[in-house]
């Protein structure tokens, strides 16, 4: 309980850095809110009052503790540029971005485990070195030239989806997920094929183990081996891989959203940030960060599900 | 396993050293100035004087390329100079000196790791502006994560062996064993990350020109190449496909060459 | 293990084509008329259209809201909410007739309040970020009866009319940043950031009602995927794409071509060195060869201009002056180098990022610049950066963009090369202009007024203020299935005039 | 007939162009209940021929000239199907480390049923009942609550039982045992030996015992296999070949045991004392550093006090978690926080660790490695030169060594690198932690010679920290038993072996079985 809670600690500490260093990176870059809301036939004038009603001309750590106030009290202000409040534009973006990654991270894991059991198994096999050398293509091309790419193949040439036919999950949830798949495709291949990758060579390292060798010893054979012995251990890493993984796919978002023409957080993040609209940035990046934190907390807890060796140590300290 | 080594190696090399030697080409001769722009040569396909044919300017695709490669080349090294750099330098001192140093570092550490690389990248391009080495720096920053936590458990590793212990014993200073006697034990584990952190610098380039925040007009590079290409990706998919290509390969031969090494690596 | 992949891939495409199966079905069911039209940014003002600055988003609101007078497709002012006015001969004093019968969207009935409510809210200049920028010059705003409203004005102004499209709001409107209430042949249905905006035909409209039910705007923010969109049938309608995208679409559209009505120049920072000397500018003008420009960059089309104006214009337009500098690169080296630049010089570009098309004319005019030895570095920077570093903090020294014009009036071109103008950001100082200007300005009779404008073009032509361009060609790509569209001399987009085809 | 009859096995690797042959004909019988050990050093090929009788080998790595027959069934060409029907359930096997053999992320009692599981058709409940069985068997204290934990909540020693109880589940015919006793302090080694024992009594099984110790496979072995670079030098009932090895290599291995029956010429304390520890108390944190984070302090040592002094050798004898290593590291200043004195010869004290392995930094050349500590006092180039060549001759290796790296060198030429490279600064102490149990017996026996003659040479005292009684007889001129962070012992090893006063002396002496002559 109390590493529960020092952990817990940790992550709030790791959030409030965040805060303060995307607020300290969107004081010093240029660009005015104020301008960039009134555009070009704006009067210094008007400049000047908007200046003040946004409280932009307060002392740069008053505004951090005043939006920190807020900020804790669940309040994340109003957008700048939009004229309603950030939690009612991310609310309604967030369950776009959060669909499109679990599908990917579905895909992955429904994907990739079994590919790279195959390949642990087979090695050296010819379908072995066909996934391998599609593997290392798939890693060595452009995210967003494969989103291209699958857009082309899918979208025009196959006509499975239509490009840019985004269609919102208010009013139809099965377009809306049927539209998704495909850049959640489009996410998840490099994924895919790094997780394939790495999951053959950790099976491969382990089987090499000598508890693999006791297993064998006991009579199992090579699939029990990899299985039921070799197959738990070697999901650690892939699950910290995972992890990280999974930041990079937020990051990735950003990307294919704009190749695929999707309103979603990556979209809203991409655009406030031009328009300087700071409360949108602060709630997505604040918010994307404590997703990544919470991840890698739940990360750790599969992790100690999985291996009790660490359950020990967090139980001692 | 061996057979494959082997020709993971070859290949590798093979894709790798022809890249290189394409941009060496292209620092001593290129065939016409890479920013001529030539109204009547907008899309001419492939020709003698033109192999690769020519761009929405009227610009020598070949030519670009040649400059173009050189560019990623140079952005993708600055990038794990300066991520590598400053990561191994950050997960060197942590790993070895661990206490509050550590613990504050890596606090560090996670909070950029927990920031979308895109949008570091964004934050120093809106306040340095676009430009290569923008990007590098950019890039840079957004890598120093990754590479730190490669470092640091390195060093936390090799800081219980005993030959550190016998450098301390026979009156080596800390910074003596950090650089001079743990460091070159790292490179097995260092240099297959920074060659993925070459890939991932070559590949994030490409999608920061893709955002419109990397290399500067009319320079050229490949991201920002076939970036400017899948405009006319319909009428003109030639002009995708060389630069698109030319990734592939400079990221297949590295990455090849990285797993190769890494084999190589675990053995010895 | 072999099977259970194979088993699994059949899984996987199953579904997804039963997901896109179902998706493709929905879109066939509706029954109103309607059509989907792409636009480059969100609307992200406020639905309150006093406070609407972008131009994106005052082309949409041309169709929701409605003041006095507004403009037709020729760019003559026509009678709107306002059936009649009369402008006093001292052209001080402009008299309205409200229209009878004007519901607003909400239903209430258009009064006198109503109008005399908007045009205050408007010009009021202790509300800096409601006031509009022509309406400093009133002396008053007063209904005289129930059906006429009176604007005085300080001194007499001839473009006052122009002003007058200023939208109409019901006085009732208690929040009009989220309610959108005016008297359009659309209304406002819902926004959805990023996603869509949507607008549904107002029935009771005034005057003649737009065919097509419901109009969604959908953001598409990404050029590069455009193509495929259209291509792809999600979008039916884009305005303003490039010569490039046109060429690429399907058989499935029409392009229509127009001009974009804005005037596109390599903008000089006049104060700053070397372009405080007139000789470098005028070199410059010579060493660009715009003809080369439209070619690279848009296959030929596009109108060249020599001035701040464009040919919608109409009189105030003079065409003589865009060929004032023929492309000639000797005469270029010789002003250079009389103007001590004989080895040529190094400035930089600064350019929008966003705008595709100013960024290609800024490589190719850096690529032409260079025969007369000036090295133009080209920096991409934000639009937001732009507004605050270049255009409100003038710290530039070259810049491509194109300046638009809110109305028709010569004077939304040229009064920001007033040397003490606020929008002045170029640092243009010449007496001799401030003077024609003010000649302009304050003469009523029409022949010396356009006299005095033309004046000032020429000045600025003349003294090279700017190495001016062109005025953009604009495409606009319509699938064709629906016909109607109408370009305006302004930035607007008329959606009532869009119909579907009848097969 | 015998119950497991091997007859010309080879085993060949084709990792390279070249097949490399590790073991050549390979025979060996064995019958019911028998016991009989296999011994050799490093690379003589035991434990290839062990894995290869248990089926562990890919069958492409033996030629197909010999046979390995099991109760008449030809193993080496039988279907891996009827392989597998064996493995576990008649042939079991037991590995060198108890750490890694076991699964880490399942529990005990998961992995000592496999076996049942793959070869029996016991329901749960049976299996659980067996699985108890086997872990009392194997001496597991409360098997109840072992069965539902892992394996890293155990110790090495119970750890080993564990695999024992997992090996025995099915009651096999043979256990091949790879040295089990290895990774164990001698009290445990002793323990694992007499429960094998008394498997082999109770349930008659077979027993194949792998070991480099000779002394163990004596105790233990009805008879011995001596084997060499791959080949079988000697075999025959065990006391025979102990008493009259015929064959040079055999005689070799059995001199190099150190011998604790010698008479030692004793130490006359003259010297000046160089190092003097003085109530030396000192904790361990363990895991845990940072800011949110605190560590437990565990006492390791509690008031050791000692006097070494010029040319002299101090032995220290204890088990694993006793507290020498932390003495050594608080000694040559790794460790300092400490309560306590220790005065004498500041910077002038040097180490030699267990592993020469991990003691040379693998990225640098002898060379580099030698001069280093003159390069921190300043020497020039030439002379560094000239002094590492001096050195590399007096610890008896070839100056040709020079500009190689660690990995290109043996064992023993590692370790005298370490011992080198500690006297590169002229020290005037020497720790070394278990310097020598890493290590072949015959090089073993070349390493102490190596220290003695130093001492001879330099006037050097050395600390000697070591788990073996025979090794600290042999070099030491005093001994400290040291048990949980205190002194319990200490005395001249002749009078301290031979009349130790401690019980925990007594009970290490026998479990060495050092004292069983004079019992």
């Amino acid at each position: 309980m109390k590493y529960v809670g020092r952990k817990i600690l940790t992550m709030l500490f790791t959030l409030l850095l965040v805060s303060f260093l995307v607020f300290l990176c969107f004081t010093v870059i240029p660009g005015d809110p104020a301008i960039a809301r009134l555009g070009t036939d704006a009067t210094p004038e008007a400049i000047e009052m908007l200046r003040e009603e946004m409280g932009l001309n307060r002392p740069f750590l008053v505004r951090y503790a005043d939006w920190l106030l807020s900020f804790a009290r669940g309040n994340f202000g109003d957008s700048y540029s939009y004229s309603m409040s950030v939690a009612d534009l991310l609310l309604d973006k967030v369950p776009i971005t959060l669909a499109m990654s679990l599908m990917s991270i579905a895909m992955i894991v429904v994907i990739s485990i079994p590919l790279g059991l195959y390949t642990a198994r087979h090695e050296g096999s010819v379908i072995d070195k066909l996934i391998y050398a599609l593997n290392q293509v798939i890693m060595a091309v452009p995210p967003f030239f494969s989103g291209i790419l699958i857009t082309l193949l899918f979208g025009i040439f196959l006509k499975l989806f239509t490009p840019g036919g985004y269609v919102s999950y208010t009013t139809d949830v099965t377009g809306f997920l049927g539209y998704l798949f495909f850049p959640s495709i489009a996410i998840a291949l490099p994924k895919i094929a790094m997780t394939v990758k790495l999951l053959r060579s950790e099976l491969i390292e382990e089987k090499k183990q000598d508890y693999a060798r006791t297993a064998y010893s006991r009579g199992n054979h090579t699939g029990g081996v990899l299985y039921k012995h070799v197959l738990k251990n070697a999901m650690l890493p892939i699950i910290t891989f995972l992890g990280m993984a999974f930041t990079d796919m937020i990051a990735g978002s950003i990307v294919v959203e704009q190749v695929f023409s999707i309103p979603g957080i990556g979209r809203i993040l991409l655009t406030s940030i031009s328009r300087r609209d700071y409360p949108v940035v602060m709630a997505v990046v604040v918010c994307l960060a404590a997703v990544v934190i919470v991840v890698n907390g739940v990360i750790d807890i599969i992790y100690q599900w999985i291996d009790p060796r660490i359950r020990l140590e967090g139980e001692k300290s | 396993m061996k057979k494959k080594l082997k020709f993971n190696a070859c290949v590798g090399g093979i894709l790798t050293g022809g890249m290189l030697l394409f941009i060496l080409t292209g620092i001593f001769f290129l065939p016409y100035d890479p920013d001529a722009m030539n109204a009547e040569l907008r899309f001419a396909g492939m020709s003698l004087a033109h192999p690769l044919g020519c761009d929405n300017y009227g610009r020598d695709i070949l030519t670009r390329m040649l400059v173009g490669s050189r560019t990623t080349l140079l952005v993708a090294l600055g990038t794990i100079v300066v991520g590598g750099g400053v990561g191994t330098l950050v997960g060197a001192l942590t790993g070895y000196f661990g206490g509050w140093l550590d613990e504050v570092m890596m606090r560090v550490i996670d909070a950029l790791f927990a920031f979308p690389s895109i949008l570091l990248a964004l934050v120093v391009v809106s306040l340095l502006g676009a430009g290569k080495y923008n990007v590098i720096l950019a890039l840079g920053i957004a890598f120093i994560p990754s590479f730190a936590r490669v470092v640091r458990s390195q060093y936390l590793k090799l800081k219980e062996m005993d030959y550190v212990k016998n450098a301390r014993i026979i009156g080596c200073g800390h910074f003596r064993i950090i650089f001079v006697h743990i460091l070159p034990n790292t490179l097995s584990v260092l240099v297959p990350t920074l060659m993925i952190g070459f890939n991932n610098a070559v590949l994030a380039e490409a999608g920061m020109s893709y955002l419109g925040i990397g290399v500067q007009p009319p320079d050229a590079s490949l991201g920002r190449m076939l970036s400017e290409a899948q405009t006319y990706l319909f009428a003109h998919p030639l002009q995708a496909i060389s630069p698109g290509f030319a990734i592939v390969l400079l990221v297949l031969g590295f990455s090849l060459l990285a797993d190769a090494m890494e084999e190589k690596g675990c053995r010895c | 293990m072999k099977r259970s992949i194979s088993m699994l891939l059949v899984v996987v495409v199953s579904l997804a084509l039963a997901l896109t199966g179902c998706s493709g079905e929905k879109q066939g069911e509706s029954t109103e008329s309607q059509i989907t039209i792409g636009i480059p940014q969100d609307i992200e003002d406020s639905l309150d259209p006093h406070k609407a600055v972008a131009a994106g988003t005052e082309e949409v609101y041309f169709n929701i809201y409605e003041g006095l007078v507004k403009p037709d497709s020729d760019g003559n002012l026509i009678p709107a909410l306002a059936s009649d006015y009369t402008v006093s001969p001292d052209q001080t004093t402009y008299t309205f007739t409200i229209r009878d019968g004007v519901k607003f969207h909400s239903g209430k009935e258009l009064t006198v309040d109503d109008v005399v409510y908007s045009l205050k809210r408007c010009s009021n200049p202790d509300d800096p970020v409601l006031l509009q920028a022509g309406m400093t010059g009133i002396e008053s705003i007063a209904a005289a009866d129930d059906s006429t409203v009176v604007v005085t004005l300080k001194e007499p102004n001839a473009d006052f009319l122009c002003e007058m499209t200023a939208a109409i709001i019901p006085q009732s409107n208690e929040d009009p940043d989220h309610v959108s209430d005016g008297t359009g042949p659309y209304k406002f249905v819902s926004h959805s950031p990023q996603e869509s905006f949507v607008l549904e035909k107002y029935d009771e409209y005034w005057g003649e009602p737009a065919h097509i039910e419901k109009v969604t705007l959908k953001v598409c923010a990404n050029a590069d995927s455009l193509v495929m969109e259209l291509n792809g049938g999600s979008i039916d309608m884009m305005a303003r794409v490039t010569s490039t995208q046109a060429d690429q679409l399907s058989d499935d559209f029409n392009v229509l071509e127009g001009t974009m009505n804005l005037v596109q120049a390599l903008y000089l920072n006049n104060a700053a060195k070397p372009f405080d000397d007139v000789r470098v500018r005028q070199a410059l003008c010579y060493a660009v060869d715009r003809q080369n420009i439209l070619d690279l960059t848009s296959d030929g089309h596009g109108t060249i201009i020599g001035s701040s104006m464009y040919p919608a214009f109409g009189k105030y337009y003079m065409e003589e002056l865009s060929d004032y500098y023929p492309h000639d690169v000797e005469k270029a080296k010789a002003l250079l180098a009389e103007a001590g630049y004989e080895d040529g010089f190094t400035f930089t570009i600064k350019v929008p990022s966003n705008y595709t098309q100013h960024v290609e004319v800024a490589q190719v005019i850096a690529d032409q610049l260079k025969a007369v030895g000036v090295d133009a570095r080209i920096q991409l920077i934000e639009w937001e950066t732009w507004l605050s570093d270049v255009y409100s903090g003038r710290n530039f020294e070259g810049t491509v963009v194109g300046l638009d014009a809110s109305t028709l009036a010569a004077s939304s071109m040229l009064l920001r090369f007033n040397s003490d103008n606020s929008k002045n950001f170029v640092n243009y100082n010449n007496p001799d202009y401030d003077a024609a200007y003010s000649r302009a300005v304050s003469t009523t009779d029409d022949a010396r007024r356009t006299e005095a404008y033309q004046e000032c073009e020429r000045i600025l032509t003349e003294t090279a203020a700017n190495v001016y361009v062109q005025d953009l060609a604009e495409f606009v790509a319509l699938n064709k299935k629906y016909a109607g569209y109408e370009f305006y001399p302004l930035y607007i987009q008329n959606f009532a005039s869009l119909y579907i085809v009848e097969e | 007939m015998q119950m497991l009859e091997v007859q010309d096995l080879n085993i060949e690797f084709h990792d390279h162009s070249m097949p490399e042959t590790v073991v050549y004909d390979f025979s060996l019988s064995m019958a019911e209940g028998d016991i009989v050990g296999i011994v050799g050093e490093s690379g003589s090929g035991k434990t290839m021929s062990a894995l290869a009788l248990c089926g562990l080998l890919s069958r492409h790595d033996m030629t197909r000239r010999g046979r390995i027959l099991f109760q008449g069934k030809e193993l080496l060409t039988c279907s891996r199907q009827d392989m597998r029907q064996l493995q576990g359930r008649e042939i079991s096997i037991i590995f060198q480390e108890p750490m890694t053999s076991l699964n880490p992320v399942k529990t005990i009692g998961w992995q000592v049923e496999e076996a049942l599981r793959l070869h029996t058709r016991m329901t749960r409940k049976e299996r659980y009942e067996k699985a108890i069985w086997a872990l009392r068997e194997a001496e597991l204290p409360e098997p109840e609550r072992v069965y539902g934990q892992y394996p890293h909540e155990l110790s090495g020693g119970m750890r080993q039982r564990v695999m024992i109880a997992a090996a025995i589940v099915c009651q096999p015919r043979i256990l091949i045992a790879d040295e089990p006793t290895t990774a164990l302090d001698v009290t445990i080694q002793d323990q694992i030996i007499r429960l094998l024992q008394k498997l082999n009594k109770e349930f008659g099984t077979a027993i194949l015992f792998i070991s480099h110790d000779l002394s163990l496979v004596r105790r233990l072995c009805h008879r011995v296999v001596v084997m060499q670079n791959g080949q079988i030098v000697e075999q025959g009932d065990t006391e025979k070949i102990f008493r009259n090895p015929t064959q040079d290599y055999t005689k070799r291995l059995i001199a190099a045991i150190p011998s604790c029956d010698k008479e030692k010429t004793e130490w006359n304390q003259i010297g000046t004392v160089v190092l003097k520890v003085e109530d030396l108390h000192a904790s361990y944190e363990d895991a845990g550093n940072g800011i949110f984070r605190h560590g437990k302090e565990k006492e390791v040592l509690k008031g050791i006090s000692f006097r070494l002094r010029q040319g002299e050798i101090l032995g220290l004898v204890g088990e694993s978690g006793c507290g020498k290593s932390t003495l050594a590291k608080s000694i040559v200043g790794l460790k300092r926080d400490y309560q306590g004195r220790i005065v004498g010869a500041e910077g002038r004290i040097r180490m030699v660790f267990q592993d020469p392995y991990s003691s040379l930094n693998p990225s640098r050349t002898i060379d580099w490695i030698l001069e280093e500590p003159l390069k921190l006092s300043g020497v020039s180039k030439s002379e560094r030169r000239e002094k590492v060549r001096e050195m590399l001759r007096r610890v008896g290796l070839e100056t040709g060594i020079a500009d190689r790296y660690p990995r290109q060198l043996s064992g023993g030429q590692r370790q005298r690198v370490c011992i080198a490279l500690a006297l590169m600064s002229e020290p005037a102490v020497l720790v070394a932690d278990e310097p020598v149990s890493a290590l072949d017996v015959t090089i073993q026996a070349q390493i102490l010679k190596l220290l003695a003659r130093l001492r001879e040479e330099m006037g050097l005292a050395i600390l000697f920290i070591s788990h073996d009684l025979r090794v600290v007889y042999e070099i030491c001129d005093r001994v400290l038993i040291l048990q949980n962070g205190q002194i319990v012992e200490q005395g001249l090893p002749q009078t301290l072996y031979r009349h130790a006063a401690h019980a925990y002396t007594k009970q290490l002496l026998k479990a060495s079985g050092v004292v069983e002559v004079n019992i």
